[in-house]
C-alpha cells in the first residue's frame, strides 16, 4: 500500500513543452478561492498562464454520508441526502425515495408522483439558475447573478409554502408525500412559469449573442461525446456533446412519461453549448411544470408502507436525471430496518473527473469558466 | 417502473417528434403500472424478489465466459451477473466492446465481513444505444487485489480511488491509487463494517487539526 | 528664506490652492463615485444598493473610509516590506500628480502654462503601473504576481493605443496645451469627437483598459485571481490602490473630455439662441439644495442632518453665484454689473460654470465605464491582447494617418470640413472592419488548436 | 534661492538613489532606485523648463523601459547570483573601467577650470520666461534640420522591432 501511495499521478506531472523554458509555476486554486464553488482545490501546473497539468484535491467537505446511512433507518436517512447537492435537495430526495420504494416494491400514488415531478422540475430550474448566475459571474458578467437569484427566490418561496423549508426541503417521503399540495400551488407555479419565459429571454439577450461571452465560452473546455461517455460525464455536460440521452425519457420515473418535452443537445461539447443546453432545459422544465399543473390527479398521496420499513433482502439500483447529471442510489438490504449499504452515485463527483482533460492547454482564466460549466456542488462531490 | 431493462427504448428513437415516450411504457406484466391503483403490498401475494436470470444476455455471457459467470440473478427486475473477480477485467472489456455497455455508471463495493470472501465489487453498466442496464458483481477476499477497470472505462479512476479509500481494496494497474476523500495519512477504511460510525483517526485529527475530536 | 517662500506663495497661490483642493477633494469624489457606481449597479440589477447610512446611502463613502482607516494594517511576513509599503503610495501619487495638468474649468488648473499640457497628464499617469507591478511583486503571492504581470502587459499595450488616439486629437487642435485645446474647439465651432470619432472611441476603449476596469479588469479579476495585485493588501494601503484606480478614471475621463468633448465648454457654445442652457446648472443646483433641505429633517442621526444642511448650503451658494451673474447678464444693466461684489461673483462664475460642464462630461464618461462593467463579461487575456495589438493599435495608427489626410484635404485643397471628416472616418472604419474580419479568421484558427497544441503564437505577448 | 533649493533637492535625490541603486542586493530594489534617479533627473529638466525632455524622460525611460526592466526581473529569478559575476576577472575589469571613467571626469573638470568663464560646474541660468516654447522648437528642428538622422533612427528602430518579432515567432515555433 505504501508503494502504491508513492506512485503519484504521473500523468499530471509529465514534462511539458515549455515555450520560454522558464520554470513552471504550480498554483493552488482553492480550497479558498472565489470561483471554485466551495472547497475544491485544484493544483494547477502552469506554463505562463497556460495549464499543462492539474490535480483535484477533494474531500474537504466529506461527512461520510454513506456510512451514516448504514446506521440510520430508511426514513431517518432521507433528510441527509438533501445535504449532498444542497442546491437541488428536492431532486436528491426524489432519487432516494424512489430507490427505497423500488426496494420495497411499492409505488407512490399518481398524485404524489405528479407533485413530485412539479417540484423536481422547479428544483431543476432553480439549480440551473444558480448555475447560470455564478457561471456568468465567474466569466465576469456581474448582473445575471442577481436576475437569476430573483427568479430562484420565486421557486424557493413555492417550496417554502409547500413544506416549510427552502433549501434542504425533505419534501418527499418514502411511499409518497407527507404534505398535500397547498391550495394555490397550481396558481403559484403557473404565475412563475408565465413570467419565467420572458425572464429567461432576458438572460439570453444579455449573454447568448454577446461576442465577449462567445469568445470566452466557444471552444473552451471541449469534450466530445466519446470522451464524455468514457469519463462517465452525464447530464447537460454529456448532452452538450451531442448525446441525446436523458433518463427522464430513457427510463421514465416519477410522472415524466406523461409529459411532452424535448431533450436539448449541443453539437460542439464546449462551454457555450453547455450553456445553451442548460438554458433550453430550463425552458423545457417550465413546459413540464405547465403541463403538470394543468391536471393534477386526485387521490391518495401516500402508498401504504409500514411505519417500520423492512425491505426484503436484496439490492436495487435506481438512477434519476438530477440537474447535474445522473444521480444513482444503490441500496442493499439485509432485511433489517437499516440499509445494509447505500451507495450514492454523485453526478458532480464523476463530472469533476473530466476537469483535467478539459482544462489542459487552456489559460487559468478558462479554468474558472470550465469549473463553472461543470456545475459541481462540493457537498455532493465530497459527500 | 421496474421495466427499464425490458423496454429497450433508444433515446435516439424517442427524440425528434417530441411526442415524448410514446404513451407511457406500460409493459404488460409490470406489477404496478401507473394507471393501476396502488396495490396494497400486504394484501397481494409478495412478488418474488430474486429469481434466476435467464435472458439472451446472460446466455451470451455464459457462452463466452463459461465458468467465470458464477451466477445470474434478477433482483427486482434488475439483471445481475455474479462473476469471477479474476475475469472481471476481461468481462468488462467484452461488455464494453461487444455488448455495447459503453457507460460505467457506478463502481463500488459492499463489505460482508462474515463471508469467506469479504467484499463485493459492484459495477453498474449502462448501454446508451440499447438503453439497458446490467450489474456485475464479483466477490473478493480480504487480501486479494482486483484488476483496475480504468483501462476500459477511464471513469473508473476516481471510483476505484474511492473504493480504495473507503474499503482498502487495492486495484492492480490503476494509474495513481491513493486516497481521494480522506486525507492521505488517514488510518482505517470507514465503510468497512468493522469501522464504527464514531470511530476516527484521532491521532490524525489531533496532529493536523489541533483539536481532540472531530465530533 | 522665509521671504522667498512668501514670494513663492504670493505668485502661485491659485495653483497651490488648486493642488491642495485636488489632494483633499479627490478622495472624497472617488468615494462618491464608488457610491454612484454601487447605486447604478443596484439599479441595473433590480435592487436598491446601499440604503442605510444617510438618505439613500449618501454617507456610505464616509463610513467606508472610516472603516478602511481603522482597519488593521497587515503586511505579510514574506513580503518585501519596503516595496509593499511604497507601491500603493506610488500609484496614488502618480494619479494625483497627473491631475495637476488637467483644467477643471477655465481657471482651476495647477500646471497652467505647462506647454506639454495633456502629454504631462498622460505621461505621469503612466507611472501608476509601477505601483501595481511593484505591489504585486512585493506581496510574494502567486495571484498577486500574475495580476501584476497581466497589468503590466495590458498597460503597455493599451497605452500605445491611447497615445495614438490622443495624437489624432492633438493634430486637430494643433497644440498640447490644455486651455488652447479647449479654445481651439471653441474657435473651430466643433467638438473633436465629431471630426475624429474613431479616435475618440479607440481612446474610450483604451482608457477603460488602462484603468483596469471591466471588461478589461483582468489584473484584479476576482473569479480568477482573487483580487490580483491587491490580494495581500488591506485597510489603508488597499484603499490607496482603490483611490488611485478611481482617480485614474477621473484622469482619463478628463483627458477624453478635454480633447474630444470640448472641455469646459457648454454644448453648442457658439449658438446664441441656446443661451438658456446656461440656466440649467443654476436650476439643477437649486433643486438639489431644496431636496437636501427637505430630507434633512428626516435624518435619524444628528451628523446626517448636519451633512444634509451642508450639502444644501453649498448647492445654494453656487446656485446664488450662478443666478446673480446670469441675472446681471439678462438685465445687462451696467450699474448692476459694475458693483464690486457682482464683479467678484463674475470672476468666480466663469470658473465654477466651466467646472460644472467639465465635471458633467467627466461624469458621463465615467458612467459609460460603469455601464459597460455591469453589462459585459470579462475578456480572456489572450483575447485582450489580440484586441489590443491586432485591432486597436492598427486602427489607431490608421486613424492618425486619416486625420492627417483630412487636415491636408482641408488646408491644401480647401475641402469642406464635414466632407473630409466623413470620408476619412469611413475609410478608417473600412480598415477597422477588415482588421476585425482578418482577426476573426486568425482567432478561429488559433482557438481551434488550443486543445491539442500547446505552442501558441499569442504567447509571445505574455513574455 | 528657491530654485537652488529645488535643484539641490533633485540633484541630491538623484545622486543618493544612484548610489543606493548600485549597492542594493535585491534587483527590484535597484530598479526602484534607478526609477527614482530618472525621476529626479526629469525634475531637473522640468526646472530648466525643458518640458518636452522631462516628459520624454518619464514616458520613455520610466514608463516604458523601466517597466520592461521590472517585468524581466520579476520573470527571471535574479536573486540567485550568477557565477560569472563572481569571477575575479570581471571584478577587476569593472574596477578598471570605473577608474578610467572617473579619470576622464577629473580631466574634463581640470581642463575646464583652465578656461575661465566656460566652467562646467558653473550653472548659468537663462531667464526662463524668455525661453521659446521648446516643444515646437524641438519638433521644428527634428523635422527640418535633423530630418535625415531622424529618419535613419526611425528605420533603425523599425528594423529592430521587426527583428524582435521575428525572433519571438521563431522561438514559439520551435519548442
Amino acid at each position: 500500500m505504501s508503494v502504491l501511495a508513492n506512485t503519484v499521478h504521473d500523468r499530471t506531472l509529465q514534462r511539458p513543452d515549455t515555450i520560454l523554458g522558464a520554470d513552471e509555476l504550480v498554483i493552488n486554486m482553492g480550497p479558498q478561492h472565489p470561483s471554485t464553488h466551495g472547497v475544491l482545490r485544484v493544483k494547477l501546473k502552469l506554463d505562463g498562464e497556460r495549464v499543462i497539468g492539474s490535480e483535484c484535491v477533494i474531500g474537504y467537505l466529506h461527512r461520510g454520508v454513506e456510512k451514516i446511512a448504514e446506521n440510520r433507518s430508511y426514513q431517518q436517512f432521507a433528510p441527509y441526502v438533501d445535504r449532498m447537492d444542497y442546491v437541488s435537495a428536492v431532486s436528491n430526495g426524489l432519487g432516494y425515495c424512489e430507490a427505497v420504494e423500488k426496494l420495497l416494491m411499492v409505488e407512490a400514488p399518481l398524485r404524489a408522483r405528479v407533485i413530485r415531478t412539479i417540484l423536481t422540475e422547479l428544483q431543476r430550474i432553480a439549480s440551473h439558475l444558480l448555475w447560470l448566475g455564478t457561471h456568468a459571474l465567474d466569466i465576469g458578467a456581474l448582473t445575471p447573478l442577481f436576475y437569476c437569484m430573483r427568479e430562484r427566490e420565486e421557486i424557493l418561496k413555492i417550496f417554502e409554502k409547500y413544506c416549510g423549508a427552502r433549501l434542504t426541503t425533505h419534501a418527499f417521503r418514502i411511499g409518497g408525500l407527507q404534505y398535500e399540495a397547498y391550495d394555490t400551488l397550481e396558481k403559484d407555479v403557473e404565475r412563475f412559469c408565465n413570467s419565467f419565459e420572458a425572464r429567461i429571454q432576458e438572460y439570453s439577450d444579455l449573454l447568448t449573442s454577446n461576442s465577449i461571452w462567445i469568445g470566452r465560452t466557444r471552444n473552451v473546455g471541449l469534450l466530445d461525446a466519446a470522451d464524455c461517455i468514457a469519463l462517465g460525464a452525464s447530464g447537460p455536460v454529456l448532452r452538450a456533446s451531442g448525446v441525446k440521452w436523458d433518463l427522464r425519457k430513457a427510463t421514465p420515473y416519477a410522472a415524466y412519461d406523461q409529459y411532452k418535452f424535448e431533450i436539448p443537445v449541443g453539437s460542439n461539447g464546449d462551454t457555450y453549448d453547455r450553456y445553451m443546453v442548460r438554458l433550453e432545459e430550463m425552458r423545457q422544465s417550465r413546459l413540464i411544470c405547465l403541463q403538470a399543473i394543468e391536471n393534477i390527479p386526485v387521490g391518495p398521496i401516500m402508498a401504504r408502507v409500514g411505519k417500520v420499513l423492512k425491505p426484503p433482502p436484496g439490492e436495487v439500483y435506481h438512477a434519476i436525471e438530477a440537474p447535474k447529471g445522473i444521480l444513482g442510489y444503490y441500496i442493499v438490504s439485509d432485511g433489517g430496518t437499516q440499509p445494509y449499504r447505500v451507495r450514492i452515485r454523485p453526478p458532480s463527483f464523476i463530472n469533476l473527473q473530466a476537469l483535467d482533460k478539459m482544462i489542459r492547454g487552456h489559460l487559468v482564466t478558462d479554468v474558472v469558466a470550465i469549473i463553472g460549466t461543470l456545475d459541481i456542488v462540493l457537498g455532493e462531490v465530497d459527500r | 417502473m421496474a421495466d427499464e431493462s425490458k423496454a429497450p427504448q433508444s433515446p435516439e428513437s424517442s427524440k425528434p417528434a417530441a411526442s415524448g415516450p410514446s404513451p407511457a411504457p406500460p409493459a404488460a406484466g409490470a406489477p404496478a403500472s401507473p394507471a393501476a391503483k396502488p396495490v396494497a403490498p400486504a394484501a397481494a401475494p409478495p412478488p418474488p424478489v430474486q429469481v434466476a436470470l435467464d435472458s439472451e444476455l446472460s446466455r451470451r455471457y455464459r457462452e463466452r465466459f463459461g465458468a467465470a459467470i458464477l451466477d445470474a440473478i434478477e433482483d427486482r427486475k434488475q439483471p445481475i451477473l455474479v462473476v469471477d473477480v479474476t475475469q472481471l477485467l476481461e468481462i468488462a472489456r467484452y461488455s464494453r466492446d461487444t455488448e455495447q455497455f459503453d457507460l460505467l455508471e457506478d463502481f463500488t463495493a459492499v463489505d460482508w465481513p462474515r463471508r469467506e470472501k469479504r467484499f463485493d465489487l459492484v459495477a453498474q453498466l449502462y448501454s446508451i444505444p440499447l438503453n439497458t442496464r446490467l450489474r456485475l458483481k464479483a466477490a473478493l477476499g480480504a487480501h486479494e487485489e482486483a484488476d483496475s477497470l480504468s483501462s476500459v472505462w477511464p471513469t473508473a479512476d476516481w471510483l476505484e480511488r474511492e473504493i480504495f479509500d473507503m474499503f482498502g481494496i487495492v486495484f492492480r494497474g490503476h494509474p495513481g491509487l491513493k486516497r481521494i476523500l480522506l486525507p492521505d495519512e488517514w488510518q482505517g477504511h470507514p465503510l468497512r463494517k468493522d469501522y464504527d460510525i464514531l470511530q476516527q483517526d484521532t491521532a490524525w485529527v489531533r496532529e493536523n487539526l489541533g483539536i481532540e475530536s472531530g465530533q | 528664506m522665509l521671504q522667498g517662500v512668501l514670494a513663492f506663495v504670493q505668485t502661485w497661490w491659485v495653483e497651490l490652492l488648486c493642488a491642495v483642493l485636488i489632494v483633499l477633494v479627490v478622495p472624497l469624489i472617488a468615494g462618491y463615485i464608488v457610491l454612484v457606481e454601487r447605486k447604478v449597479m443596484a439599479d441595473m440589477q433590480a435592487r436598491l444598493g446601499p440604503m442605510r447610512v444617510g438618505p439613500h446611502g449618501l454617507l456610505q463613502p464616509i463610513a467606508d473610509a472610516v472603516k478602511l482607516l481603522i482597519k488593521e494594517d497587515l503586511i505579510p511576513d514574506d513580503a518585501d516590506k519596503f516595496i509593499f509599503w511604497f507601491a500603493p503610495v506610488l500609484s496614488m501619487t502618480a494619479a494625483l500628480t497627473s491631475m495637476g495638468g488637467i483644467a477643471f474649468g477655465p481657471w482651476f488648473q495647477v500646471g497652467r502654462d505647462i506647454n506639454i499640457g495633456l502629454l504631462f497628464v498622460v505621461g505621469v499617469s503612466a507611472l501608476g503601473p509601477f505601483g501595481i507591478v511593484l505591489g504585486g511583486w512585493a506581496s510574494n503571492n502567486h495571484y498577486s504576481i500574475i495580476g501584476a504581470i497581466r497589468s503590466t502587459a495590458q498597460l503597455i499595450s493599451y497605452e500605445t493605443t491611447a497615445g495614438f488616439a490622443l495624437v489624432s486629437g492633438f493634430l486637430l487642435a494643433g497644440t498640447l496645451k490644455v486651455s488652447d485645446i479647449v479654445k481651439a474647439q471653441y474657435t473651430d465651432h466643433v467638438w473633436y469627437v465629431f471630426l475624429a470619432p474613431v479616435g475618440f472611441f479607440t481612446y474610450l476603449i483604451a482608457s477603460i483598459a488602462e484603468t483596469n476596469r471591466a471588461p478589461f479588469d483582468l489584473p484584479e479579476a476576482e473569479s480568477e485571481l482573487v483580487a490580483g495585485y491587491m490580494t495581500e493588501y488591506s485597510g489603508f494601503r488597499w484603499s490607496l490602490y482603490f483611490l488611485a484606480e478611481y482617480a485614474n478614471m477621473i484622469v482619463v475621463g478628463a483627458v477624453g473630455a478635454t480633447l474630444f468633448l470640448g472641455g469646459w465648454l457648454r454644448p453648442f457654445p457658439n449658438v446664441a439662441w441656446l443661451g438658456w442652457v446656461d440656466g440649467l446648472p443654476t436650476l439643477l443646483l437649486a433643486v438639489t439644495g431644496v431636496y437636501c433641505v427637505m430630507r434633512a429633517g428626516k435624518q435619524p442621526v444628528h451628523v446626517q442632518v448636519m451633512f444634509m444642511w451642508a450639502v444644501a448650503l453649498v448647492c445654494f451658494l453656487v446656485a446664488l453665484i450662478f443666478g446673480v451673474v446670469e441675472f446681471a447678464h439678462l438685465t445687462s444693466s451696467a450699474a448692476f454689473l459694475s458693483q464690486h461684489p457682482v464683479q467678484l461673483l463674475r470672476s468666480m462664475y466663469d470658473g465654477l460654470y466651466g467646472a460644472f460642464w467639465f465635471l458633467l462630461k467627466v461624469s458621463a464618461y465615467i458612467y459609460i465605464f460603469m455601464w459597460l462593467r455591469f453589462t459585459l463579461p470579462r475578456f480572456r487575456f489572450d483575447q485582450l491582447m489580440r484586441l489590443g495589438w491586432h485591432i486597436l493599435i492598427p486602427l489607431a495608427l490608421v486613424n492618425v494617418i486619416a486625420v492627417g489626410i483630412m487636415l491636408a484635404l482641408m488646408s491644401s485643397l480647401g475641402w469642406n470640413r464635414w466632407l473630409a471628416a466623413l470620408l476619412t472616418t469611413l475609410g478608417t472604419l473600412v480598415v477597422g472592419m477588415l482588421l476585425i474580419r482578418w482577426n476573426d479568421k486568425h482567432a478561429a484558427a488559433a482557438s481551434g488548436s488550443i486543445a491539442t497544441d500547446n505552442t501558441q503564437v499569442e504567447d509571445s505577448y505574455a513574455g | 534661492m528657491l530654485d537652488s533649493i529645488v535643484f539641490y533637492f533633485f540633484a541630491g535625490v538623484a545622486v543618493l538613489s544612484a548610489l543606493l541603486m548600485v549597492t542594493r542586493r535585491n534587483a527590484i530594489h535597484s530598479a526602484v532606485f534607478l526609477i527614482t534617479t530618472l525621476l529626479s533627473t526629469a525634475g531637473i529638466f522640468l526646472q530648466l523648463h525643458a518640458e518636452f525632455l522631462f516628459i520624454a524622460q518619464i514616458i520613455l525611460y520610466v514608463g516604458g523601459i523601466m517597466v520592461l526592466f521590472i517585468f524581466v526581473i520579476m520573470l527571471v529569478r535574479l536573486d540567485v547570483p550568477l557565477p560569472q559575476i563572481r569571477s575575479p576577472l570581471r571584478q577587476w575589469t569593472a574596477i578598471f573601467v570605473a577608474f578610467v571613467v572617473f579619470g576622464e571626469g577629473v580631466y574634463i573638470v581640470w581642463k575646464s577650470r583652465l578656461v575661465p568663464g566656460h566652467g562646467l560646474l558653473v550653472l548659468n541660468p537663462y531667464p526662463s520666461d524668455k525661453l521659446p516654447p521648446n516643444t515646437e522648437n524641438l519638433a521644428k528642428s527634428l523635422f527640418s534640420f535633423y530630418l535625415l538622422p531622424f529618419e535613419i533612427a526611425s528605420v533603425l528602430l523599425l528594423v529592430a522591432m521587426i527583428g524582435a518579432v521575428v525572433m519571438g515567432k521563431k522561438r514559439a515555433n520551435t519548442p
